[in-house]
C-alpha cells in the first residue's frame, strides 16, 4: 500500500472532498498564497481558486463566524486555525453558537464545519504556543472532537468530519505532519467519528492514547515487550462522541490501564476517560487506574525543560510497571 | 502609591443630554401612500400588541427567563425589514421578537415559543431570546452581545459565494460597538465586500449605561470610515423614512455587493429587560421620547394620507384578534417534550 | 451569629478590602451606576467613587486585558463578568496571559486579580446563558478555581481571593445569591483557598458537590436520611487547588461516592475528581464512583425541559441507592 | 446551487505596489545632532548585530521554537523608546528583542534567553517571544496577535489610577489592526482617556499576506477617527523624525493623559520567522527597502553632523564587542533548571 505523511493525507483528504463537493470551501490564516503555515493547504489555491481557499486575516473571532453563518445556509466550510493555540480568541464562537445552533433552531438549521489545525505543543513555542486544549471542546455537547494519530486516521476521519452534518473540532499533532503510515488510495476512505482502533493488541496492560501521545506508547510498548509485557494500546481517535465500549473491552481483558496525554493534568480528557473506564471496569481492575501527563505547568521555552515537562517513553514505561505492581 | 487626586473614568456627567441626529431631512415626512404605509403600520401595531402581550404574561409567570421588549424600537425592524425579498436574511440579536415578526415570522410561533410550548417556533428550545425559523430565512436571535455580526457576515459570505444577490441585514445595539465580534465582522464584510447591511439599532442604552458612557465618540456609524464602508445615521421615529434609508443600503448589497454601516437613533420605552426599573433615566426624558412614538406617528401620517378613520379602526381590530388568538394559541398549546433530538444531527454521523 | 445572604456576603467582602487597600478596584460591565447586574456591587460606586469602581463598556476581552495589565503593575483588580457566559470571550486573556504572565516572566511580574461573576445555569435563560465552565478554567495551571457554596464561604474565600497573589477565577452560584447562612461579622474572615469543607458528616456514602449542587447534595442527604441512609456531603470550595486529602479521606471512611455537579458530563470537573477518587480509594471503593450531573445537551428554555436536564434531589438520591445496590 | 462565476475575495492582484506614505515631512530629515544621533545609531546598530548573532545561532540549533528578526525595523522600536523614562511602560509582541533592548534590557539577558540559558532574562522560560524585564518595565513580549493591546490599556489604567505620570508604549503589527483584542482595546484606551501611545509597526505584511489583502483601507491610523482619538501616520526610516514624532504623542498622553494611534510604515528584511523563505514578495522590492535602511541613513546622518568617522568606527566596533561578549556569555551559561516555581506565587496562598 502506498505510503503517505501525515501532512499529504490531510492535504488529500480536502482536496478530494472539494472535488466532489463545490459547497466545501477553506479558509483561515495563511491558507491560500502561501500554502499554509505547516503546508497542509499545499496547492488548493492553484487548485481552486480564491474563490474556494480564502485567506483570512487575523481575525479568528470573525473568520470562524463566517464560517458558521455560511454553514448555516448550506455551504460546508472548512476553517483552519493556524494553530489551535488561537482558537481560544473564536472559542465563544464555536461553543455558543456553532454547536448550538441545531438545538437553538430546534433542527431548523444545522452547521456542518470543521475547524481544524494543529493543536498541543510543538517544540520550544512557548506557553502561549504550546496548550492541547481537547478537554475544552471535548466538554460541549452539540460538537464533535476528532484527533487522529496517523496519516490512515488523518485522511479517513478528515473526510468523514467535511462530510458530517454537525460543526467538528478536528486537532491536528503539530509534530506528526511528517509522519508516514499506509494509505489506500481510496477517494472513499471513510474512517467512522465516534470509532477508536487498536493500535497494538496484548493482554497485560490497555494504553489509552490518542494523537502525538499514541506513538510515545507504542515505543513504550515496544520497550515493555523485551520485559515479556504485552501492552494493548488503543486510540479512541474521537474524543467526542467516544468509544467508551472499546476502551472497556480491552480494560475488562487487561485488567489494568494507564491513559497518556500531552495535556495538563486537571481536568483533561484523561480524566474523563478515568472515569468511564472505572465506572464500567471497577470489579476488572486489578490497580488504580493511572494518568501520564504533561507536568501541570505552563510550557518552559527550554529544550531540556520542555523535555522534562512533557510524558516521555520513560514516563509511560514506569507508569505501566507501577499498575503491574513491579517496582 | 495611590494619588490624592479622584480621577474619574467617565466623561461627562451622569445626565444624559437628549441625543439626536443633526440631518437635515430629520423633520421632513417622507412621502408616502396608504398603500405603502398601512401594512407598516399594521405590522409596528401588531409588535406592539404582541409585545405587550408577552409582559402582561411575564408578570403572571407565564414566560420565564430574560424577556427584552423593543417597544418604542418598532419602526426600525419594520422599516428597515419592509425592503426585503423573502430569499434574504436577517440576524438579530435576543431583542428580535419584531425582526422575526417582520421577516414573516407569526404571531402565534412567536408567543408559543416564549410561553415554552412545543408549538413555539423553536419547540420552546430557545425562548425569548432565540427565535430562528427557516422557511423565512430568520436566521436567528443571539444571546452573545456581538457574537452574531461574523455569522451574518457569513451569510452574506455564502451570498457572494453562490452569487445569489440575496442581501443580510444585521442588527444590533450601540452597546455592541465596543466589542470585537463587531469589529471583526465588520472588517471582514469590508475587506471581502460581503452584501450586508450592519444596522446599529441605538437606543441609547446598554442596559443602565448610556452610550456616552460607552464610547468616546457618540456615534457608531462612524467606525465605516476606517473601512472604506458605505455609512448613514438617521433619527428610526418615522417607518417611512427607515425604509428609504435602508433601500438604499439593501439596493448597494444587491447591485454592487458592497457593505452599508447603518446607526439608528432610537429609544425603548421599557426597562432592558422585564427586571429592569430603569432608574438610570428619568421620567422627563422617558415622556420626551414618548411624544414621539413611531406608531402614532405613522397613525397620524396615515389620516394625512387619506386613509379613512374607519379603515384603520378595522386594520387595528384585525392586529388586536390577530394577538388575542395567538395569546389563546400560546396558552392553549401543549408544554415543550423534546430536547435530546436537537444535539447531534443524524445519530453519531 | 448574624444571618446573612449570599449577595451581601459578597458585597461586603469587596467593600471591606478596598476599604483595607487602596489598589483593590471593581471594574465590570453595571458594576457602578447600575449597582450590578445582580446587585452584587450595591453602594460601592458611592462610596469608592467612580476611580474605583469602573462601569466598562461590553468589551469583556478588552477590560479583562486591562485588568491584567494593571495588576501587572501593583494594582488588584475585581473584574466582573455580568455572567460567567461571557468569560467565553475574554478566555484568551486568562488563560493565555493571567495564568502564564508569572511564568513567561520567570517571577518578576505576578497578576493578582479576581474574575468574579455567577456562573452556572439560572432559570429559562437559553443555551446561551446556562453553562458551567468550570472545568476549563479549572484545567489551566497558573489559576486558581473557587466556587463557593454559602454565604459564609463566599465571604471568606473572596476575601482570600483578593488577597492572594495569583489571578483567581471565582465562579458564584447565579441561583445562590439570595441564600442566608450565618456569617460572622469579622473583618479578618479570611478561609484559606484550597481547602474543602464537610458540609454534613455521614458514613455510608460520600456526596461531593460545589456550589449550588451542595445544596441539592444537602437536601438529598435529608431524605436518604429518612432511609436511615447517612450522606456525608463534601464541599471542596476551591477546585483548583483541589483538597484531594480531604475527599480521600471521607471516601476511605464510606466507601461510596457520588458526584454530583450542575454541568455538563464529559470532561466535567467531576470526571477530575473521580479519576482522583478511584487513584487514591480503589481498595476502600465498594462500588464504582457514580457522576449525577446535567443532562448532555444544551440548555432548553421550556422550564419543564430545563428541570429534566439539571441533576434534581431524585437524580442524587437515585444514584445513592444505586451504588449501596440498593435498587 | 453555486454559481459558475468564478468570485474572487481578495481586492487587488497579488502583486503588492510600494506603500509609502504621502507625507510632506518625507524627504527632509529632522534636524539632529551627533549627540543625540550617536546613542540612537549605536543602539539601532547593537539590535542588528544581535538578531544577527541570534539567526547564526538558531541555524546552529542554539536556538529553537520561532524567532522573528525585526532586522530592517530598527528605527521604530528605537526612536519611539528613546522619548521615554525608565519609569515608563512598553509592552510588545513576540518581535521584541528590538524594543527590549531599547527599553535597556542587556543582550546578555536577551541572548542568554534566546538559548534558553538560566542567565536569560527570564531564565530560558520565556525564549524569543516572551522578554519580560521588570528592572525596566519593560512588560513583555507576547505571542497572542492583538492579545496585549488591552494589557498595556491596563498599565496605562493604573498610570491614571494613580496619577503617577507614567506614560504607556504599546507595540503592534499592521496584522493586528483586525482582530478584536486591539479594537477593544484602543475603544477603552479612547474612552478613558488612557495615556498611551499606540503604535502599529506597519511592516507591510502579516506572515505571508500584504496588508492590502488583510484590511479594505491600507491605512490603520484610521482607526482613530471613530473615537475622537489623535492620530500620526509616518515613514518609519528616519529614526529621528520616529522619535520627534513619538514624543508629540509621548507628552501629550504626559500631560493631557490621552491616547494616540501612531502607524509607522516600515519593512522587514527577514523572513515573518526563521523558517519563512519569504516567496510572497520579489527580490527587487526587498532590494528597493533595503536601499532606505534605516541604519545607513542614521550613519549618513551622522556623518553629517560633524562626528568624525573614527569616533563612529570606535562605536561600530564597541557595538561589535559588546555583542561578541553577550554570545559568549549565553554560550557559556548554565543551561535552565527552573519551572515549577513560577507557576503559583507563595504556595497555596
Ligand atoms: C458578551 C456579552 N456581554 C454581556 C452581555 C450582557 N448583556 C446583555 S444585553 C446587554 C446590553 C446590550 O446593549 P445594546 O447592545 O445597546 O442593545 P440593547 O439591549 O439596547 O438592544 C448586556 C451587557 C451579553 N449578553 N454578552
Ligand atoms: C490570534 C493569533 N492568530 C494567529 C497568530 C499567528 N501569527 C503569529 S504572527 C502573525 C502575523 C502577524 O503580523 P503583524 O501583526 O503584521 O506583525 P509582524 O509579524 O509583521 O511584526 C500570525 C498570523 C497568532 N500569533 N495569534
Ligand atoms: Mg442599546
Ligand atoms: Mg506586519
Amino acid at each position: 500500500m502506498p505510503v503517505q505523511s501525515y501532512r499529504d493525507a490531510l492535504n488529500h483528504a480536502m482536496r478530494e472532498e472539494m472535488d466532489r463537493d463545490p459547497n466545501v470551501f477553506i479558509m483561515g490564516e495563511e491558507v491560500g498564497h502561501y500554502n499554509g503555515a505547516y503546508k497542509v493547504t499545499q496547492g488548493l489555491l492553484q487548485r481552486f481558486s480564491e474563490r474556494r481557499v480564502i485567506d483570512a486575516p487575523i481575525a479568528e473571532m470573525g473568520f470562524a463566524g463566517v464560517g458558521i453563518g455560511a454553514a448555516m445556509v448550506g455551504l460546508r466550510p472548512i476553517i483552519e486555525f493556524m494553530t489551535f493555540n488561537f482558537s481560544l480568541v473564536a472559542i465563544d464562537q464555536i461553543v455558543n453558537n456553532a454547536a448550538k445552533i441545531y438545538q437553538m433552531s430546534a433542527g431548523q438549521f444545522h452547521v456542518p464545519i470543521v475547524f481544524r489545525g494543529p493543536g498541543g505543543p510543538a517544540v520550544q513555542v512557548g506557553s502561549q504556543h504550546s496548550q492541547a486544549l481537547e478537554s475544552f471542546y471535548a466538554h460541549v455537547p452539540g460538537l464533535k472532537v476528532v484527533m487522529p494519530s496517523t496519516a490512515l486516521d488523518a485522511k479517513g476521519l478528515l473526510k468523514s468530519a467535511i462530510r458530517d452534518d454537525n460543526p467538528v473540532v478536528f486537532i491536528e499533532g503539530e509534530t506528526l505532519y511528517n509522519t508516514t503510515w499506509e494509505v489506500p488510495d481510496d477517494g472513499e476512505l471513510l474512517i467512522p467519528l465516534g470509532k477508536g482502533d487498536i493500535k497494538r493488541e496484548g493482554s497485560h496492560v490497555t494504553l489509552i492514547a490518542w494523537s502525538k501521545m499514541v506513538w510515545v506508547c507504542l515505543e513504550a510498548a515496544k520497550e515493555l515487550a523485551k520485559d515479556g509485557i504485552e501492552c494493548e494500546v488503543v486510540d479512541p481517535r474521537t474524543l467526542r462522541p467516544l468509544d467508551v465500549d472499546l476502551l472497556a473491552s480491552s480494560v475488562q481483558k487487561t485488567g489494568r490501564c494507564v491513559i497518556v496525554e500531552i495535556g495538563w493534568p486537571v481536568a483533561g480528557f484523561g480524566a474523563e476517560v478515568a472515569y468511564q473506564v472505572q465506572r464500567l471496569c471497577m470489579d476488572a481492575l486489578d490497580a488504580p487506574i493511572e494518568r501520564v501527563t504533561s507536568d501541570d505547568v505552563p510550557m518552559p521555552y527550554a529544550k531540556n525543560l520542555e523535555d522534562e515537562v512533557q510524558p516521555q517513553v520513560r514516563d509511560v514505561v514506569a507508569a505501566v510497571r507501577r499498575v503491574l505492581y513491579l517496582d | 502609591m495611590v494619588a490624592p487626586v479622584a480621577t474619574s473614568f467617565s466623561s461627562r456627567p451622569t445626565t444624559p443630554e437628549s441625543a439626536r441626529v443633526e440631518d437635515d431631512t430629520a423633520d421632513e415626512p417622507s412621502a408616502t401612500t396608504a398603500a405603502e404605509l398601512a401594512p407598516l403600520y399594521r405590522q409596528m401595531l401588531a409588535i406592539r400588541r404582541m409585545e405587550e402581550a408577552s409582559a402582561k404574561a411575564y408578570s403572571q409567570g407565564k414566560i420565564g427567563g430574560f424577556l427584552h421588549l423593543i417597544i418604542g424600537q418598532e419602526a426600525v425592524c419594520v422599516g428597515a425589514i419592509s425592503t426585503l425579498q423573502k430569499d434574504d436574511y436577517v440576524v438579530a440579536t435576543y431583542r428580535e421578537h419584531g425582526h422575526a415578526y417582520a421577516k414573516g415570522v407569526t404571531s402565534r410561533a412567536i408567543l408559543a415559543e416564549l410561553y415554552g410550548k412545543k408549538t413555539g417556533c423553536v419547540k420552546g428550545l430557545g425562548g425569548s431570546m432565540h427565535i430562528f425559523d427557516r422557511e423565512t430565512n430568520f436566521l436567528g436571535g443571539y444571546g452573545i452581545v456581538g457574537g452574531h455580526v461574523p455569522i451574518a457576515a457569513g451569510a452574506a459570505f455564502a451570498a457572494k459565494y453562490r452569487n445569489d444577490k440575496r442581501v443580510t441585514l444585521c442588527f444590533f445595539g450601540d452597546g455592541a460597538s465596543t466589542i470585537g465580534g463587531f469589529a471583526e465582522g465588520l472588517a471582514l464584510a469590508a475587506l471581502w465586500k460581503l452584501p450586508v447591511v450592519m444596522i446599529c439599532e441605538n437606543n441609547q442604552y446598554s442596559m443602565g449605561t448610556p452610550l456616552y458612557r460607552s464610547v468616546a465618540v457618540e456615534d457608531v456609524s462612524l467606525r465605516a470610515l476606517a473601512h472604506g464602508m458605505a455609512r448613514d445615521r438617521f433619527d428610526g421615529d418615522d417607518v417611512v423614512k427607515v425604509k428609504r434609508r435602508i433601500a438604499d443600503a439593501v439596493e448597494r448589497a444587491r447591485t454592487t455587493g458592497e457593505p452599508t454601516l447603518i446607526e439608528v437613533v432610537t429609544y425603548r420605552f421599557r426597562g432592558h429587560s422585564m427586571s429592569d426599573p430603569g432608574l438610570y433615566r428619568t421620567k422627563d426624558e422617558l415622556e420626551e421620547w414618548k411624544r414621539r412614538d413611531p406608531l402614532n406617528r405613522a397613525r397620524a401620517r396615515l389620516v394625512d394620507t387619506g386613509m379613512p378613520e374607519a379603515d384603520i379602526a378595522a386594520l387595528e381590530d384585525d392586529v388586536k384578534a390577530e394577538i388575542e388568538d395567538a395569546v389563546q394559541f400560546a396558552e392553549s398549546s401543549p408544554v415543550a417534550d423534546e430536547y435530546k433530538k436537537y444535539v447531534i444531527k443524524d445519530g453519531e454521523g
